[in-house]
């Protein structure tokens, strides 16, 4: 339901990740990041919930 | 137009563990252009903002003493997120101090007077910078007789012990110092609460006594009656308040007792003071 | 004093003339009623819009505002150490100011600019603005400001103070701040002065008279600030309160406010946000202890401070200009002007 | 509805009078048109003071814990979207059902007052209601409108008018109204590309003044510290930057996941006029569409979030 609503909020749903890992699975671990990390470069730097201090 | 926000830049200069549970460290701090010391000229009972940037502002009273020159000192209990952020600070680095701010306690008022003083546990820093006023060479004989009552939970609580120890040793001050207990032989001081070592050891008022009292709402609670037993007036009973605080100057506006601003107005009010007004603190 | 007539015809024309040497602000409409904002180049203010929902006080006093930044790298010779912002301090006029909240803003000066101390970031603001109030000829029905120390052509704190006359502006130049602002705007049609301050007279007590809510405040001073305190009716009057503060941030008179610090990167800005005494944060102690943790105690505070501590600290009246917002905009009607009369009828027994 | 107000004050005379009920929560005259105040009557003298009219738009459940004596019972007149609060407040722990005496009412539906002031130009000063007709008097006109016209967004898709849960009733139940499309807004928005929706909740949000009104009329939003007033560690900033302001209500709504039953009481106090429902109604929705479940009809589940059922939908887990 969450990702239901930032999806509804115009926020890419791939942002947003759940997994279930046990902290024996050291490897799924390791893929799951890297998934996710693959997910949000393709999607670039984020510019709607990130702060701008610029101003 | 001078800007009351800007901190002077200082360095920590020194650290030091208070309390035998590490919940207290003092603080010395040098500052970054020496001209700021002037600046910061302050008198004993008044309090500065320690600012680090990022993190924020906490208002602390000042333990150094007016007549100690080069450094300014603060002990600090670890409770909320900037004193814990400071506590993990460590030498060298630069941080800010805002002040001096807030009200002192009645120097004038108290020339050619008994004064007493009451502490318990770490409200005991703007006392022993007042104690450290008092005692220089070119003040002392502006007070008559001086007795302090100094309390804390167990001996590795007391704060300052060396100071305590030497003024101990000194006759032109009377030291009480009490803990609530403790299992050590050799402990040659009082046992037992502030309140109870006021009521035997502190002395009888007459009009030329005044009793200065920092510590714990409990310990205030009980001593205030000890005070009254012993002819202590409300108007020779001088307090020190804390509530929270932003600016420090007057203006944000929240730490008000009725119309009174502890920050600016205070924080030393006498029970008089205090009694005319709501207990918001 | 001088008068001005400027014909409507020519406001648009002058406001333009301004624009070279002001940031404009006034009223617009919105979503949300009227806002009093900067006015964008081609917009123009809305004169006869109703009573704003925030007042104009944000124009000195903005809801979060930078105070001072410092850099944290450390390869830095300046890190650490706290620099004030830069800020723009160029004229800036508000036009169509309402005169009760032109007196709020003296009256946020008595904290912003004391004989102790002075806020710069505020203070510098004041100097930089020009009001250019506009007279009220139909007060709303929540408007008490005659009774609260002001009123509908009050001319204090203003610089100029405008009546409408349908086809044109009357204005009264008040102080060399309202001059130079009719002069960069090109308006110099002089007027009689006699007759012109006869005419405010009429439109002011006019306007007056169409007020008829108001507020006893002649026996809060009498009172103690304890017996007022101790009193038994804050339970009553706090039951509703959602503890929400709209009251506080509507209001043109509360000036209370927090400071933050916040980090990104290598950068740490420090700032204020209006902060508001109807929150438990207000006066929460980092040791847990919190003085005024009910909401009850809260109630009272926000009461006693303007119908009490105010009254009794400056001697000004209280610290209220009767402008009806809060009356307006509290979600479960919480009216000054019943508590004002309570507080003020008040016996001990 | 207004008849029932005679009801209401008998039943509140008498469990005053009998000492049933320590105090009653309820409605009372507004100071100003259009205006009502949340009271607590704790004498039966005082029963005159309560009313019930279509401008009791706050969602009284949110009174109750605080009002709560040590022991004793406590009275509180609830419609259909109160008596569903007070049950979730019941099902959380809040409050337990012996110690409340509810008072029911069926309700037609509360005005929405901005969209009344907006049909006139200048200011409102005289609001009388006559069953379905309202005559609204402003110092240039004096209009009668259909109150059906002028409810409240929740209040038209609202499906439980008559409350949920009560001890006694203060009139005989109303018709329960059935929607062809009762998400019609969430979908409205759906439809939007993602940057348009975006765009539409920043638009929405931008003349917040985080006064938290929405979050303090809210009966659900009962925890000691809100996550935006915690300091270690601070989670969202407190300044008027528009990403704290979207942190602040996106996860003000996501707290209410299947727990909101759409009072509508946030969007009431909002002073901003923000309908911060665009938020709560698509996890209403949601809600409804993958578990089957409307919140405050049932004492007996807790809300989906709260529970784990082995046929929770867990696609999302990967």
């Amino acid at each position: 339901m969450m990702g239901n609503l930032l999806e509804h909020m115009g926020i890419e749903r791939d942002r947003l990740h759940f997994s279930w890992i046990s902290s024996a699975e050291a490897t799924k671990f390791v893929d799951v990041v890297k998934e996710i990390s693959d997910k949000v470069r393709a999607l670039d730097t984020d510019k709607k919930l990130a702060k701008d201090y610029t101003k | 137009m001078e800007n009351p926000y800007v901190p002077y830049p200082v360095r920590i200069d020194d650290i030091e563990v208070a309390t035998e549970d590490k919940s207290l460290k003092t603080f010395t701090f040098v500052f970054q252009n020496p001209a700021d010391e002037e600046k910061f000229a302050y008198k004993a009972g008044q309090f500065a903002e320690l600012s680090i940037p990022g993190v924020g502002e906490i208002p602390i009273g000042i333990a150094s003493s007016p007549v100690e020159k080069g450094f300014v000192k603060f002990t600090v209990f670890r409770t909320g997120m900037v004193t814990s952020h400071l506590h993990n600070m460590k030498k060298g680095d630069i941080m800010g101090i805002r002040g001096p701010l807030g009200n002192w306690y009645p120097w004038e008022k108290l020339e050619n007077k008994n004064v007493v003083i009451i502490g318990g546990g770490f409200a005991f820093t703007t006392l022993r910078s007042s104690i450290v006023y008092m005692l220089d060479p070119a003040n002392r004989s502006r007070f008559k007789n001086i007795d302090v009552i100094y309390g804390a939970r167990s001996p590795g609580m007391l704060l300052y012990r060396e100071k305590l120890f030497d003024w101990e040793k000194r006759d032109d001050i009377n030291m009480h110092i009490t803990v609530d207990s403790t299992d050590d032989p050799d402990w040659k001081y009082h046992t037992g609460f502030v309140p109870q070592i006021v009521e035997k050891n502190a002395p009888v008022a007459d009009e030329d006594t005044y009793a200065i009292v920092c510590g714990p709402p409990i310990m205030i609670k009980f001593t205030q009656p000890a005070l009254t037993q012993l002819g202590y007036q409300d108007h020779q009973v001088i307090m020190s308040l804390e509530n929270k605080m932003k600016c420090g100057i007057g203006m944000c506006g929240r730490c008000n007792i009725g119309k009174e601003l502890v920050c600016k107005d205070g924080p030393v009010f006498t029970l008089e003071q205090i009694n005319q007004t709501p207990k918001e603190y | 004093m001088n008068f001005i007539t400027i014909d409507k015809k020519d406001w648009a024309g002058g406001i333009d003339k301004s624009r070279k040497t002001y940031r404009v602000f006034g009223p617009v409409q919105d979503e949300n009623g009227c806002q009093l904002k900067p006015l964008a180049p081609d917009v123009y203010p809305l004169m006869d819009a109703g009573v704003t929902v925030m007042s104009p006080k944000s124009v000195l006093f903005p809801q979060t505002e930078k105070m001072l930044t410092a850099t944290l790298d450390e390869s830095s010779e300046d890190h650490h150490i706290m620099k004030p912002v830069e800020k723009d301090n160029t004229p800036r006029v508000v036009l169509g100011i309402r005169p009760y909240d032109a007196r709020a803003i003296q009256m946020v000066k008595l904290n912003f600019d004391n004989p102790d101390y002075q806020d710069p970031y505020w203070c510098e603001a004041y100097d930089a603005t020009t009001f250019v109030g506009l007279g009220i000829n139909r007060p709303d029905s929540c408007d008490f400001s005659t009774s609260a120390g002001t009123g509908p052509f009050s001319e204090e704190g203003l610089d100029v103070l405008m009546a409408d006359l349908d086809d044109r502006y009357l204005a009264k130049i008040l102080t060399e701040k309202g001059e130079t602002w009719a002069e960069a705007c090109g308006f110099d049609t002089s007027a009689d002065a006699a007759e012109s301050q006869a005419l405010f007279d009429i439109l002011r007590k006019e306007a007056e008279k169409n007020i008829t809510a108001s507020v006893d405040t002649d026996r809060l001073s009498e009172k103690s600030i304890l017996d007022l305190y101790e009193a038994p009716f804050w339970d009553d009057v706090a039951f509703s309160c959602i503890n929400c503060g709209t009251c506080t941030f509507v209001c043109p008179t509360c000036w209370c406010f927090d400071i933050q610090d916040e980090t990104k990167h290598k950068t740490a800005t420090r700032f204020r946000n209006w902060d508001t005494c109807m929150s438990p944060l207000f006066t929460h102690h980092a040791s847990g202890h919190n003085p005024r943790g009910s909401k009850v105690q809260r109630v009272r505070q926000r009461f006693m401070h303007k119908l009490k501590y105010f009254v009794d600290k400056y001697d000004q009246g209280i610290m209220c200009v009767g402008c009806g917002r809060c009356v307006a905009s509290c979600p479960v009607n919480i009216d000054i002007r019943e508590v004002c009369k309570t507080m003020n009828n008040y016996e001990k027994e | 509805m207004d008849t029932c107000i005679e009801k209401i004050r008998t039943i509140c005379a008498d469990l005053l009078a009998k000492g049933e009920v320590q105090k009653v929560i309820g409605f009372a005259e507004g100071s100003i048109p259009m205006a009502s105040r949340p009271i607590a009557v704790t004498s039966k003298d005082d029963v005159e003071k309560l009313v019930f009219n279509a401008t009791c738009g706050l969602n009284l459940a949110n009174y109750v814990s605080e009002a709560l004596p040590k022991d004793g019972k406590i009275a509180v007149t609830a419609k259909g979207c109160d008596s569903r609060n007070l049950v979730t407040h019941m099902v959380e722990n809040q409050v337990s059902r012996d110690r409340l005496y509810i008072i029911g009412i069926p309700c037609t539906g509360m005005v929405d007052k901005r969209k009344i002031a907006a049909l006139f130009e200048d200011e409102i000063t005289d609001f009388i209601e006559e069953g379905d007709t309202l005559t609204i008097v402003s110092p240039q006109k004096k209009e009668k409108v259909s109150k059906t016209d002028v409810l409240r967004h929740n209040c038209r898709m609202c499906t439980h008018r008559n409350p949920v849960v009560f001890d006694v009733m203060a009139a005989e139940p109303v018709e329960e109204q059935s929607l062809d499309q009762p998400f019609a807004d969430v979908d409205q928005i759906a439809a939007m590309d993602p940057e348009t929706r975006w765009a539409h909740f920043q638009e929405l949000t931008k003349n917040c003044i985080r006064c938290y009104a929405c979050r303090n009329a809210c009966p659900l939003c009962y925890c000691p510290t809100c996550f935006v007033d915690e300091s270690s560690p601070q989670w969202v900033g407190k300044g008027q930057d528009k990403t704290d302001i979207n942190t602040f209500h996106f996860l003000r709504a996501f707290h209410c996941a299947g727990r909101c039953t759409d009072c509508g009481a946030c969007v009431e106090v909002c002073p901003m006029g923000i309908n911060v429902r665009d938020f709560t109604r698509k996890l209403n929705k949601d809600a409804l569409e993958l578990f089957g479940w409307e919140a405050g009809l049932d004492m007996e589940k807790r809300p989906p979030l709260d529970v784990y059922s082995p046929d929770d939908p867990d696609d999302f887990i990967k």
